[in-house]
């Protein structure tokens, strides 16, 4: 039955984050030398103590030492953390969405073990993943049959090692994580994804580097990883040997869960919140700028994008652990991730922006957070190639077009 | 009804591209990169612009500039906004003030500053106004004496006595010489209370404070002007004490027009680039086999960032025309206004059609969308709009 | 718990709606001479079978004859009426909802019996609130204390009845109503809505006059009524003579609940579906133009202003049943009502053009589908004063602003 | 650089206005509101019109016309529409086919037409290219010889017996003349298998079909073109056959130019009737016992509707002057294009500006957003904004 209800489970964690964001995390976030979109090094103190907090690996089975939250649950979390920083709750929300598969679900018990002691080891290192995938060009291949997916990287048999060569690139997590699941093509010729495997390569494997983004288009942390004769021992091989494809399809699935658009409202709600405090404090022409009809309009409209972007969220959210809600016909069959990605995208930068030009001059200053906020939201909307290519993809969902 | 341009504008034009494309597109990725707002500023291609007389270009030849009328101004500084957005600003900054000197300083005022400005290819002009607490109600001035310009000058013999400060001063740090609005009356509204007068950047007791840090326009200065005791001969008074908003009223001089005219023209030049960038990249990036040019996104995209930017630049002509022909028209403040919105979407356009592109690639689409963040708050902010449409619905 | 599902209840009657608007109601609707947005009179044919059906008192209790349905259910029946007709999915809304407070709640028994008979001997007829309150002006007093509300029509005491004076503008469902709650001020001087009781009053009774719109700016059955000296026995009186505040306040309240918004939903859906369906068949270029870029974007956009849409009326629609997951801070404490009707307006509007565009020349012809969707969903846009009062409204909410 | 009329095209506007507001508009919501769109028509205003030369204005002198450059057409278009859209765009519809009598047809053809269309006050042309199932592809010709034109003529001696249908045929019902593309051969694509005819209305076997019933430009009639076994003469076919689409290409009469400004011209009209309108009630209709123009909402639409309506209107003139001046560049077209989003905008803003007004009231906002409409297909679809970006960017 239809409700929007949260339990008290997913209030009370939701209030702990709240708190911790507004106590721990923004009074640094907001320092203004972390305010430069050119230095946004992770903040390992914050990392650590939301570690503490159980915050990474939130979605890791309760039976493996998480929390075993819901997909809804996590998108919750990531938007409170958000509100407190963009780039920690990035970071966080990506070890625990990969906790969840690859420890929980796709790990040896051997593997299993040394991740989660190497975890706990550090409680500032991360999760990442390489797909190695390179782009769908769904512009040019709008409604025609696609060339079948490549990869980047490949993995080459010799004796008990795979050699890893070739670059993954973006590949957030990458500076920080103390393990990294590569998966790379065994086929050298056609770089075919379909003959993939996954490799677990922990931080520090000879012949690998990482370039860390120090800016451009990404929020969190994010890097360019490349291998150059990488061995990597068979036995860090995820799945079994013949399992590569159903090991790349359990990573990929991962991509339905909202939570990069959580951290972008959690960025748009920070400035909105900012706004609404400042528009009661400055005065002009003798009131209050929130009593000036301009000023309202702007702040309604913000609220009408963060209440819709967050009720997309939480739906493609929700729907990810309830495959039934579609096939009963309750809810749509289109791809509820790509609707919340493009409707986010879009509105928050517009109220990151409608705000900010609530602070005037301010708005524009590199130590102060409203320049941030636009900065980071329009990193979203240009990231990952953008939100024509979800919107054509949305498309051939609506046209029933399939290209499998 | 002609749209050609006489020689004179047509040469300035030329003069303009050339020392654009020569002299500040080599140098303007690198100025933006700068991460310490202190070191943006360049003044090599300060000086390179005054010798072409640039920096100088509307001050009346009578007083040794070059008196271009307001066409040629707004060609010149799109021509140089296309390649840096803020480098044009640095050079139109200097003309909205020698407006001023020209026109509204007496002849005392004159002898001391303007032929220093003419000869000195470094010395740059600016004025402040906006403080930390009071910048709307600078520009709709309201009955309440607490509202507005706080920055106190106090008389004493032949000297003024100012103390207080003034925030996001333009070519704060580098200027050589500021206009100031300093509250001379406080038990009255701004209108009756404000005194304009004309500031060395040596005047004891006057330093410049933090230098801000903007996301665009990085090679522009903006500064804290901080007044700690500082010393003004009275001679410095441009025109009546408490007369600085009843002037301003009277000032025929085209200040006033100029600066409605300057962010438009300047976004002009922006549009423009952005469009050559789209227009470039379309023509030779290819995704899966085929060029950019080809998908009706891309199209689209481009036919909307062309429209709106050929609509400005027709707009902003007109506007400048009727400056030349003294027409009171509220045709530049609406293109002022106008131009944010124009500036904005033609840069997001096309930052969107790097979106498939390397972040290197699109290292100059973006640096277009930061610049043109200033114009929020400078050209386009409700409280301008809206004085817009005031002055014309009464 | 969060839930987007629905009932197997909610889903059975979606599914008859949506097969009786299909089958019954669009293939009237859509016929040419209807479509002219001059000519839309009720068709009582249609609104007799919905009657039948027990959509007219689809939200009266069931042990009144009704179905009960809670807020979220007479939503969704509304989006499918008005994907078949928005006039009839919104005169049985109107009647609907009343049928809810007046006869569920406010009646007398012998005033039940007499108003359920009624409704029985004519399946088209419905009922109608006149409210007769004047504008609220929240332009102008947007962020300081307003006036208080004021009525238009008037109601004198004269010895066992009472005198009705003034007209009451813009009511829904007038001109097919069998009964007319008419609220009144007692106090002619002041005007005073605090000062009001709310009448009972049939159709034809002696010195009132309907006058119906013909067009205008209506979606639906409208009209204003003028009352000259209409006497109405006092046994017509709503609820007991001291409580014409809580008469009031009880149908105010009704407004919470988005069905017109559901109905512009509905109008955006039959936009989309046509422009689907349209761009299949129509070949350009040699291909058909839902295979073009230029449409794909289009029903993209539409599909995700669809999407949160209905999610911003359900949870509005929910939420009128739930007040506790406002006071548990499950959901926002902002005027639901007001997002889902700013968003909706806004949203359905750049559907219904979107969608026409596909269609070419015919998208502007009166004798054609495609054209009437842009003018209803233009006149939701328009209606009821526009939608900057709600955004005005919505920003004083935000605010903190209360005007009580 | 000039922005000023001279005093032919002074002339021309004044007379307009005059017609406009003495004659237009006191019919124009009579006739809007009239149900059948067969009655909505009114020659009594062609025929005033056409006494004052509205009908004939481009045709060249030499042959009995008044031969107005593009800029005064413009200007008189755009007079016109601010008192009604639909009834200018019936007198410049004949502007755009009279070009190409005078340049296109041979002499026989010339004295045969262009005589009769000067002479008779109710001389209406049209033409006729879209069909009920080949629209875009006409405007962007592919090489499928299935796609575009399917109307067919075939030869019969000294005649052509044509069989088919063309549909939202501008002065369809009214029109004495019309041009029409009919395929001559349905082996080739469209490009070299397309003749165009001159068709008179009493043509045997031509007859008019329905009259399409438009949400807007109520005036301006649109019909289907029957034709069923239709006699033409041969002597009626202009330039080569199948060369109707090569012709166009070489037709250097202004007639496409023409096109393209068209409608951006007559956008303007409409959009100054709607800031006419929102300023009139901005100053005059009270909320709470002030006036609407105190609220910043409805300063900053007007804000928005003016910089619009004047960009817009800089555009179009600067395009007129470009033809006029026989400059390639695409600034009619995107001012075709951009006239669609600038004016249903503005349309749209103003209605918001009566939403708390009475629905009598906003008969006329309502009227103008119904107006607006057509430009969604005529001027602004995906399909023209492509051609146009496709021209520039090859």
């Amino acid at each position: 039955m239809y409700s929007l209800h949260l339990t008290p489970e997913q209030l009370e964690i939701r209030d702990t984050v709240r708190d911790f964001a507004a106590r721990e995390i923004k009074p640094l976030a907001e320092k203004s030398q972390r305010m430069e979109a050119v230095d946004r090094s992770p903040m390992e103190g914050v990392l650590t103590q939301a570690a503490e907090l159980g915050l990474r690996t939130l979605s890791l089975p309760e039976d493996m030492g998480g929390a075993g939250a819901d997909a809804l649950t996590s998108v919750i979390v990531a938007e409170e953390l958000a509100f407190g920083d963009p780039d920690t709750a990035s970071i966080l929300a990506e070890t625990s969405r990969l906790a969840r598969v690859l420890i929980g679900e796709l790990m040896s018990p051997a593997q299993r073990a040394s991740c989660l002691a190497s975890l706990q080891k550090n409680p500032a290192s991360q999760l990442a993943w390489a797909s190695s995938l390179t782009g769908t060009d769904l512009g040019v291949n709008y409604h025609h049959p696609a060339p079948p997916a490549q990869m980047s990287v490949t993995a080459t048999k010799s004796g008990n090692n795979y050699v890893l060569n070739g670059v993954s690139r973006g590949v957030a997590n990458a500076p920080t994580a103390a393990l990294i699941a590569v998966s790379a093509t065994t086929d050298a010729k056609t770089k075919l994804a379909s003959k993939s495997l996954t490799l677990l390569v922990p931080r520090g494997a000879e012949g690998m580097t990482i370039k860390t983004h120090a800016s451009g288009r990404f929020v969190g942390s994010n890097g360019d990883i490349t291998f150059d004769n990488c061995k990597i021992p068979a036995d860090h091989l995820l799945g079994k040997p013949d399992a590569g494809a159903t090991v790349l399809a359990t990573l990929s699935r991962l991509d339905a869960v909202p939570i990069r658009q959580a951290v972008n409202l959690g960025i748009g709600r920070a400035a909105y919140e900012a706004a609404i405090a400042y528009g009661k404090l400055r005065v002009q022409g003798g009131r209050p700028i929130i009593e000036h009809q301009a000023i309202a309009l702007k702040l309604a409209d913000a609220a009408v994008r963060l209440e819709t972007a967050r009720a997309a969220i939480w739906a493609a959210a929700w729907a990810c652990d309830h495959p039934d809600a579609r096939s009963d016909g309750s809810q749509s069959h289109l791809p509820l991730a790509a609707i919340a990605r493009i409707h986010t995208a879009e509105t928050m930068y517009r109220v990151a922006k409608d705000c900010a030009e609530c602070f005037g001059a301010m708005s524009v200053m590199r130590d102060m957070p409203l320049h941030k906020f636009v900065e980071d939201a329009r990193r979203f909307l240009h990231a990952d190639g953008g939100i024509t290519e979800p919107k054509l993809a949305l498309a051939e969902a609506i046209a029933g077009f399939r290209r499998d | 009804m002609d749209f050609s341009l006489n020689e004179t504008q047509l040469a300035w034009q030329m003069k303009a591209r050339k020392f654009a494309a020569e002299e500040i597109a080599p140098i303007s990725l690198a100025r933006d990169a700068i991460l310490d707002p202190k070191h943006t500023w360049d003044w090599d291609i300060i000086k390179k612009g005054s010798k072409l007389g640039f920096r100088t270009a509307v001050v009346s030849p009578a007083f040794g500039g070059h008196g271009i009328d307001f066409v040629t101004q707004a060609l010149v500084m799109a021509e140089l906004a296309k390649a840096d957005s803020a480098i044009s600003k640095a050079f139109s900054q200097c003309w909205k003030w020698s407006h001023l000197i020209s026109t509204v300083c007496n002849e005392d005022q004159k002898k001391r500053f303007l032929k220093a400005f003419i000869e000195d290819d470094t010395f740059v002009l600016g004025k402040g106004i906006t403080e930390p607490t009071a910048g709307s109600d600078n520009r709709i001035p309201i009955d309440d004496p607490k509202a507005g310009v706080r920055l106190r000058a106090e008389r004493q013999g032949d000297h003024w006595i100012l103390n207080g400060e003034k925030a996001f001063i333009a070519n704060g740090g580098v200027g050589k010489l500021f206009f100031l609005d300093a509250r001379t009356d406080s038990s009255v509204p701004i209108r009756d209370g404000v005194t304009l007068f004309l500031i060395p950047a040596d005047t004891p007791g006057f330093r410049f404070g933090k230098q801000f840090n903007k996301a665009g326009w990085r090679f522009y200065m903006n500064a804290e002007l901080i007044f700690e005791n500082a010393r003004v001969p009275h001679a410095n008074v441009i025109g009546e004490v408490n007369g600085a908003y009843r002037k301003s009223k009277g000032d025929t001089s085209g200040g006033d027009l100029f600066g409605d005219l300057e962010l438009a023209a300047n976004a002009v030049g922006v549009c423009d680039c952005a469009v050559e960038q789209s227009l470039a990249l379309a023509r030779t990036k290819e995704q899966g086999g085929k060029l950019l040019k080809e998908q009706q996104s891309v199209q689209l995209r481009i036919n909307r960032m062309m429209a709106l930017t050929e609509a400005l630049r027709a707009l902003v002509m007109r506007a400048a025309w009727e400056h030349d022909q003294k027409v009171h028209a509220p045709t530049a403040a609406l293109a002022m206004n106008y131009s944010t919105d124009v500036l904005q979407e033609v840069t997001e356009l096309n930052l969107s059609n790097h979106d498939d592109a390397s972040p290197e690639m699109a290292v100059h689409a973006d640096k277009l969308v930061r610049d043109s963040s200033v114009w929020s708050h400078l050209a386009g902010d409700s409280v301008q709009r809206m004085r817009t449409v005031r002055r014309i619905i009464k």
